[in-house]
């Protein structure tokens, strides 16, 4: 019982990391088409900017809550110029910012290998986070688990408050649902474009802290988690907030139960076939948009 | 006679729901054959989610017949054996290949997999006489991307007669459209009117006026009126739901679309 | 002069060689060519490294052909080529390792990382034509299975694009774990003979350059009079008008499912021949990288051409074998920097470089 | 143009050119025929002039890049001593560097091109068993050197390659020896996913039966794999008392914050990492690992006269931070390794190397390094040591001598070992 308990709260930790990386990817896939290949590079950004913040404060706590509103500006900047300069253009070309994306992603790579080097980095957790894990019905609860699994809740829950109450949301779904009407209606669709392409990698730089709990900060960083976030969005349907959080939690869960019962390595594979065949059934998603033309 | 004589489109009790919206409800239409009936209507009022949910695009209850085939519920190769073609609001044509190339790849529901595999060589017969119907003969080698407006709507007609279809649903043939463009797809409707069935959905009401056998004035997802144009015209209640204002004088939006002619 | 008419004049100018040249007659000249500069002068100019590293580029290039024919003409960007190329590569290999071992032989890595017997999803490649039927109909039978359920279902390009992905990640993942079977990270190596003749003999090398020249020139002329078919024409239509292909009683699933085909079995072969040539295959030549590079020197040379994805992807990976030893940083920023210029300003690819400067410089607006 | 007549025409001059190419005696030996076994490739290196070309293949991009550079580092320092004492044979070294990048193909390309197209002496280089086993049928073919510097899973000996690193016999059964005396009874595996740990573990295995050690968990995280929730939640789940650790680069930062997250300790829990050396534990964080065991062959802390000089050299050149691990020291007395060994054969000849490699020596930074002519394997003394605040690690166990090198656990110190060769030791030896 007490293994059960372990796994499902292993899951949702996988699971919280997932929905970390998957929000903004979402967000701006879902909401603006861009199949954004650098998603994991803002990742990594996101965790350096953790790192110098750390580098430079010393104390890990404070340093910690820090850098998520840092490196929330951060990513969110470069995610801004990225758009400006180069997505801004190919708008009615989704396959093709896929791979303009993936030439950026090796140039920030390089980049971040020259500037801090080709080792990996580290962040210290603060004790708050590294005491005795929390015992849930008799389960190990990590203190970096709950942080986590805290975080993205959090960051589901800003997402849903700037989408469904603020004009800046109006604005996003306004165009998401008719770009041309939309700009007839005197909203900017190009600012609309910047802000939510902000806060995509915004978030991503938030999922860069968060990872920095788990593991190391280094140049590749992003690689490992892009092919999961891609998949995270598309299983849950794209554009669909609720249907990414119920893909990520599920996904991870899936994960841990297969990672225990057969392997890890086995179940990440395992995990990737189970969303193909999954959305050969069900080619929408978790969760979908009924529109009024299958077009 | 009576076998080449085109059939009767029968619609009853048609039903579209999106999410709880109802689209269309209880729309029962009946289009004889070799008639060219106009439907029309504000916007919103369903007309064109008819022809979808008519073409398999979109899900609707009810019954649809067409030359003894039921026609909700098929898949749309399906349907376009059966016979049934449909334009959209904007042409959708082959932008990269020449017009004889559009018009082939048209004739090709006829022809047996394996002739895929081999280049065109000659032009089919059919497609000659759709180029001639259509009047796109002199620009054959045009690529489609090129066409004027009109001429991409002629083509994908053409396209339609070359697959033989023989209920055509073309949904606003003329939006956008120059006086004489109209003048020459009026003529062309006419033609092809003869020995099939064609409804078309249209904002335009001179062009109606001109054209239409019969109409069909569809509100709010269901039929309000239908008949001869005086007589539809002359409807009070058509009248009242286009803003009390006579029938030529249509809702903003038609007035936008039928541009590069004033509505007086 | 109208910009209609000036249009036409330069087209005309421009078209005046290939209105001299009948199509018959360039495509002649061009496999001539081509025949000439693989099998003559390659092998007299380029040193024994060149000439292998020419033969592996030219298995790579067999999958451009594949995915520019998917991609180019059919609009369907595969990031899973990766796939088939691994399949066509590991079912060569396992027939290899097991010939070198002999009847009833185990090859020697299964002693050493696993039980020392030959699984039974082996056996059946001692066998060299159930080999090759495997490298043909494996890639075929799968890729027809996945394109059909997913091009039915009308999805968004995007979705193939990273459920394909996904597939490839997962492919890399299982070989890896599957140490005892597949040599896992190794991958399987150290090969000896092919088909009977000895791996270490330069002729040999030489006669699988040869072949593997043979096989690409074979492709880009089926590729060539698929593009030209009526066929041809229906793909490029369905990539552009999806709905009046369906609307004109075609299934355009089919039609693309055709070329999807096509394309993995293209990849699949330049896999298997890609094996012998060098000496290697593992999970890194067919993870998510490996198969969008493959994909990159597609976008570069011309996805929609007849020769560009060729051309595009050996340019790529001569250019990269030349950078990467010296500039390994610099060869970084080269790539990347590609991949958004090209897609970014020049979506066609450097196939259509000449018509865009020719339009710019002909725009006197 | 008909499909029939186009597929016609482009069969026949397919078949015409195969034809002409099998007349024209293009087809080159059948296996088994004679020549196949012997290298065909005549050596081209030039040794006429004063300086002799030598290859280094290392990642200097990827993700091994992280660890291979600094290899190249240590090869660069050894290759300026040696230049600077008056080279080899009266011939200055001069280097060709190839950067394997991280992808096994990568290095087999560049391997042959350093033989055939740079014609070097000898390589030096390589780290991961992928890129050692690729290179290996290049350098059997060509008949090349390869000096490859790092640790690795053994059961292998090829007559092209001196394996200067620590062969299982050396580094893994030494630890397990440790672990044995420590009293440990209840041992959990992880490893990365691929060759190295997969190997090791089999033989931690076939130890551990023997020496009625309870192998609790054997777990793989895929190569570069950040989550380790699961495994760890299994080790919490196994009861072991010790963990062996075969994890590779970054995949350990992860794995280690995860153990300390579940509140293991190095005191409750201890573990033993065989991949870890100084390089890893800036990027692991030494507040993750301080404490926790290590095994190999030597640290920079070892006091010696010939380790002094060696890190204080190579302070001087890349700056006093710089660390030096096993493997950088590995690499560095490779090249006096093969220096000692072409001075022996008076020769750069590969097959005058081959003949007169056995007991070659070389007083290497951890101690004296004597070549095996039998298998290219090096002598060796087993450490185990124990991380440090600083970073370093000290030794707290050392065998009593140096090792002989026994790739495939063959002799008679090694009965539980039988068996797990099989098929191996048909590899081609000496």
């Amino acid at each position: 019982m007490t293994l059960v308990l372990t796994t499902i709260v292993s899951g949702l930790c996988v699971g919280s990391l997932l929905l970390l990386i998957a929000l903004g990817l979402g967000l701006t896939f879902g909401q603006m088409g861009v199949i954004n290949n650098a998603h994991g590079e803002f990742i990594m950004i996101g965790a350096y900017t953790a790192y110098l913040v750390q580098r430079a404060l010393g104390d890990p706590g404070s340093s910690l809550l820090l850098s998520l509103p840092v490196a929330f500006v951060t990513a969110g900047l470069l995610g801004v110029v990225l758009e400006v300069t180069l997505l801004r253009r190919m708008h009615r070309r989704p396959l093709d910012t896929l791979l303009v994306t993936f030439g950026v992603s090796l140039v920030l790579q390089q980049l971040a290998r020259d500037l801090f080097g080709a080792p990996s980095v580290n962040v210290t957790a603060p004790a708050w986070l590294s005491g005795d894990p929390f015992v849930i019905a008799g389960a190990d609860v990590p203190r970096t688990w709950v942080f986590l699994f805290a975080l993205s809740i959090g960051c589901v829950l800003g997402l849903r408050i700037v989408l469904g109450v603020t004009p800046l949301g109006r604005r996003i779904r306004a165009t998401v649902q008719n770009r041309d009407l939309a700009e007839t209606s005197g909203i900017s669709t190009a600012a609309t474009d910047r802000m939510t392409f902000f806060i995509g990698s915004g978030l991503a730089g938030v999922a860069g802290v968060g990872v920095t709990l788990l593991g190391a900060i280094s140049p590749t960083l992003g690689t490992s988690y892009i092919v999961n976030a891609f998949l995270v969005v598309v299983a849950g349907g794209i554009g669909q907030l609720w249907g990414s959080v119920v893909a990520a939690f599920g996904l991870g869960i899936l994960e841990s139960f297969i990672g225990f019962s057969i392997g890890q390595s086995t179940a990440q594979a395992l995990v990737f076939l189970v969303v193909v065949v999954f959305l050969q059934f069900r080619p929408q998603g978790l969760i979908a948009l009924r529109t009024r033309s299958i077009a | 006679m009576t076998t080449t004589r085109p059939l009767a489109l029968e619609v009853t009790g048609l039903r579209v729901e999106f999410d709880g919206f109802v689209a269309v409800r209880d729309v029962d239409l009946t289009v004889p054959a070799g008639e060219l009936r106009f439907l029309i209507g504000p916007n919103g009022a369903g007309k064109t989610t008819v022809i979808d949910a008519l073409t398999g695009l979109v899900r609707g209850t009810g019954t649809a017949r067409f030359d003894g085939h039921e026609l909700l519920g098929r898949p749309v190769h399906r349907l376009v054996r059966a016979g049934i073609g449909r334009t959209f609001q904007t042409a959708s044509v082959f932008e990269g290949h020449t017009v004889l190339q559009n018009l082939d790849i048209a004739a090709g529901l006829h022809r047996r997999p394996t002739t895929l595999l081999r280049r065109r060589r000659g032009v089919p017969e059919e497609v000659l006489r759709a180029l001639d119907t259509v009047g796109l003969d002199d620009l054959a080698d045009r690529p489609a991307g090129e066409l004027a407006h009109g001429q991409k709507q002629w083509l994908e007609i053409g396209m339609l007669l070359v697959q033989d279809a023989r209920l055509l649903l073309l949904d606003e043939p003329v939006a956008g459209m120059s006086g004489e463009e109209r003048a020459a797809t009026g003529e062309l409707l006419r033609r092809i009117s003869r020995d099939r069935t064609v409804v078309v959905v249209e904002h335009d009401m001179e062009f109606l006026r001109n054209y239409a056998d019969t109409v069909t004035v569809m509100h709010r997802g269901s039929i309000l009126a239908e008949g001869g144009v005086d007589e539809v015209q002359s409807d009070p209640r058509v009248i009242e739901v286009y803003l009390g204002a006579p029938l030529d004088a249509p809702t903003a939006t038609a007035t936008a679309r039928a541009t590069g002619r004033e509505t007086r | 002069m109208s910009t209609a008419e000036r249009t036409a004049v330069t087209a005309t100018r421009t078209r005046g060689l290939r209105r001299i040249l009948r199509p018959r007659a360039r495509l002649w000249l061009g496999t001539l060519a081509a025949a000439l500069i693989l099998f003559v002068v390659a092998p007299a100019a380029l040193s024994g490294y060149q000439f292998g590293l020419l033969a592996q580029f030219l298995c790579y290039a067999m999958v451009a052909v594949g995915i520019g024919l998917a991609w180019g003409q059919g609009g369907m960007l595969t990031l899973g080529q990766g796939l088939f190329f691994g399949i066509g590569g590991y079912a060569m290999a396992m027939h290899l390792q097991l010939d070198d071992a002999g009847p009833g032989g185990v090859p020697a890595f299964m002693s050493l990382y696993g039980s020392g017997t030959v699984p039974a999803w082996w056996e059946p490649f001692r066998d060299p034509w159930i080999t090759i039927g495997t490298i043909i109909l494996l890639p075929a039978a799968l890729a027809a299975l996945l394109g059909y359920a997913i091009f039915a279902r009308r999805v968004r390009g995007a979705y193939f694009a990273i459920l394909s992905q996904a597939l490839v990640a997962a492919f890399a993942i299982l070989l890896i774990g599957q140490q005892a079977s597949t040599g896992g990270s190794t991958g399987l190596s150290n090969f000896r003979g092919f088909f009977g003749y000895s791996l270490a003999d330069p002729l040999n090398q030489r006669l699988l350059f040869f072949l593997a020249a043979g096989t690409l020139i074979g492709m880009v002329l089926l590729v060539r009079l698929l593009m030209r078919s009526r066929y041809g024409e229906l793909l490029v239509a369905t990539r552009d008008q999806e709905m009046r292909v369906r609307f004109l009683g075609y299934n355009p699933a089919l039609v693309k499912t055709v070329a999807f085909v096509v394309s993995s079995v293209f990849a699949a072969v330049g896999g298997a021949l890609f094996v012998p040539i060098a000496g290697i295959i593992s999970p890194s030549d067919v993870a998510v990288v490996p198969s969008i590079m493959f994909v990159a020197g597609v976008a570069i040379g011309g996805r929609a051409t007849l020769l560009g994805p060729v051309l595009g992807s050996l340019a790529l990976s001569w250019v990269g074998a030349q950078l990467q030893d010296n500039y390994p940083s610099v060869w970084s920023y080269f790539q990347g920097a590609l991949f958004v210029l090209v897609l970014g300003f020049l979506p066609q690819g450097f196939a259509t470089l000449g018509g865009v400067l020719r339009r710019r410089k002909g725009d006197s607006r | 143009m008909s499909l029939p007549r186009t597929l016609i025409t482009g069969a026949a001059g397919i078949a015409l050119l195969a034809t002409t190419l099998t007349l024209s005696g293009c087809t080159g030996a059948k296996v088994g025929a004679g020549a196949s076994g012997a290298p065909s490739a005549k050596s081209c290196v030039d040794t006429s002039g004063d300086s002799i070309k030598i290859g280094f293949i290392n990642s200097l991009s990827g993700t091994m890049a992280i660890s291979e550079k600094p290899v190249q580092q240590a090869l660069y320092l050894a290759e300026k001593q040696i230049n600077a004492a008056g080279g080899v044979l009266g011939k200055t070294l001069s280097v060709v560097t190839s950067d394997g990048a991280s992808d096994p193909n990568t290095f087999a390309q560049k391997a042959d091109k350093l033989l055939t197209q740079d014609c070097v002496a000898a390589v030096f280089g390589g780290w991961t068993s992928a890129s050692r086993k690729a290179m290996l049928p290049v350098f059997e073919r060509d008949n090349g050197l390869l000096f490859y510097p790092v640790q690795y899973e053994g059961m292998e000996s090829s007559k092209n390659i001196f394996y200067i690193g620590a062969t299982t016999n050396q580094q893994i059964v030494p630890a397990m020896d440790y672990l044995a005396q420590q009293g440990k009874k209840k041992v959990f595996l992880v490893g990365s996913d691929y060759v190295f740990p997969r190997t090791a573990n089999k033989i931690i295995d076939a130890y551990a039966k023997a020496k009625g050690i309870d192998i609790v968990g054997e777990e793989y995280a895929p190569l570069g794999s950040v989550d380790f929730t699961t495994i760890v939640s299994k080790l919490k789940a196994s009861g072991a008392d010790a963990v062996f650790n075969t994890l590779n680069g970054d995949s350990n930062v992860a794995f280690f914050k995860e153990y300390t997250n579940a509140g293991f300790t190095a005191k409750t829990v201890p573990v033993l990492s065989v991949s870890i050396a100084e390089q890893e534990v800036k990027g692991i964080g030494v507040q993750n690992i301080e404490g926790q065991l290590t095994a190999w062959n030597y640290y920079q802390t070892i006091g010696s006269p010939a380790n002094d000089a060696f890190v204080s050299a190579f302070q001087k050149e890349y700056g006093q931070d710089a660390v030096v691990d096993d493997p950088m020291e590995d690499a560095y007395s490779s090249l006096f390794l093969w220096k000692a060994m072409v001075e022996k054969a008076k020769s750069f000849d590969v097959k005058a190397i081959q003949e007169n490699s056995d007991g070659v020596s070389y007083d290497a930074p951890e101690g004296t390094m004597t070549v095996s002519g039998k298998n290219h394997h090096v002598t060796k003394t087993a450490r185990i040591g124990v991380i440090e605040p600083s970073g370093l690690i000290d030794t707290v166990w050392q065998s009593p001598s140096a090792i002989t090198p026994d790739p495939y656990l063959t002799g008679p110190d090694y009965p539980w070992a039988a068996g797990l060769a099989t098929g191996a030791s048909a590899a081609p030896s000496n």
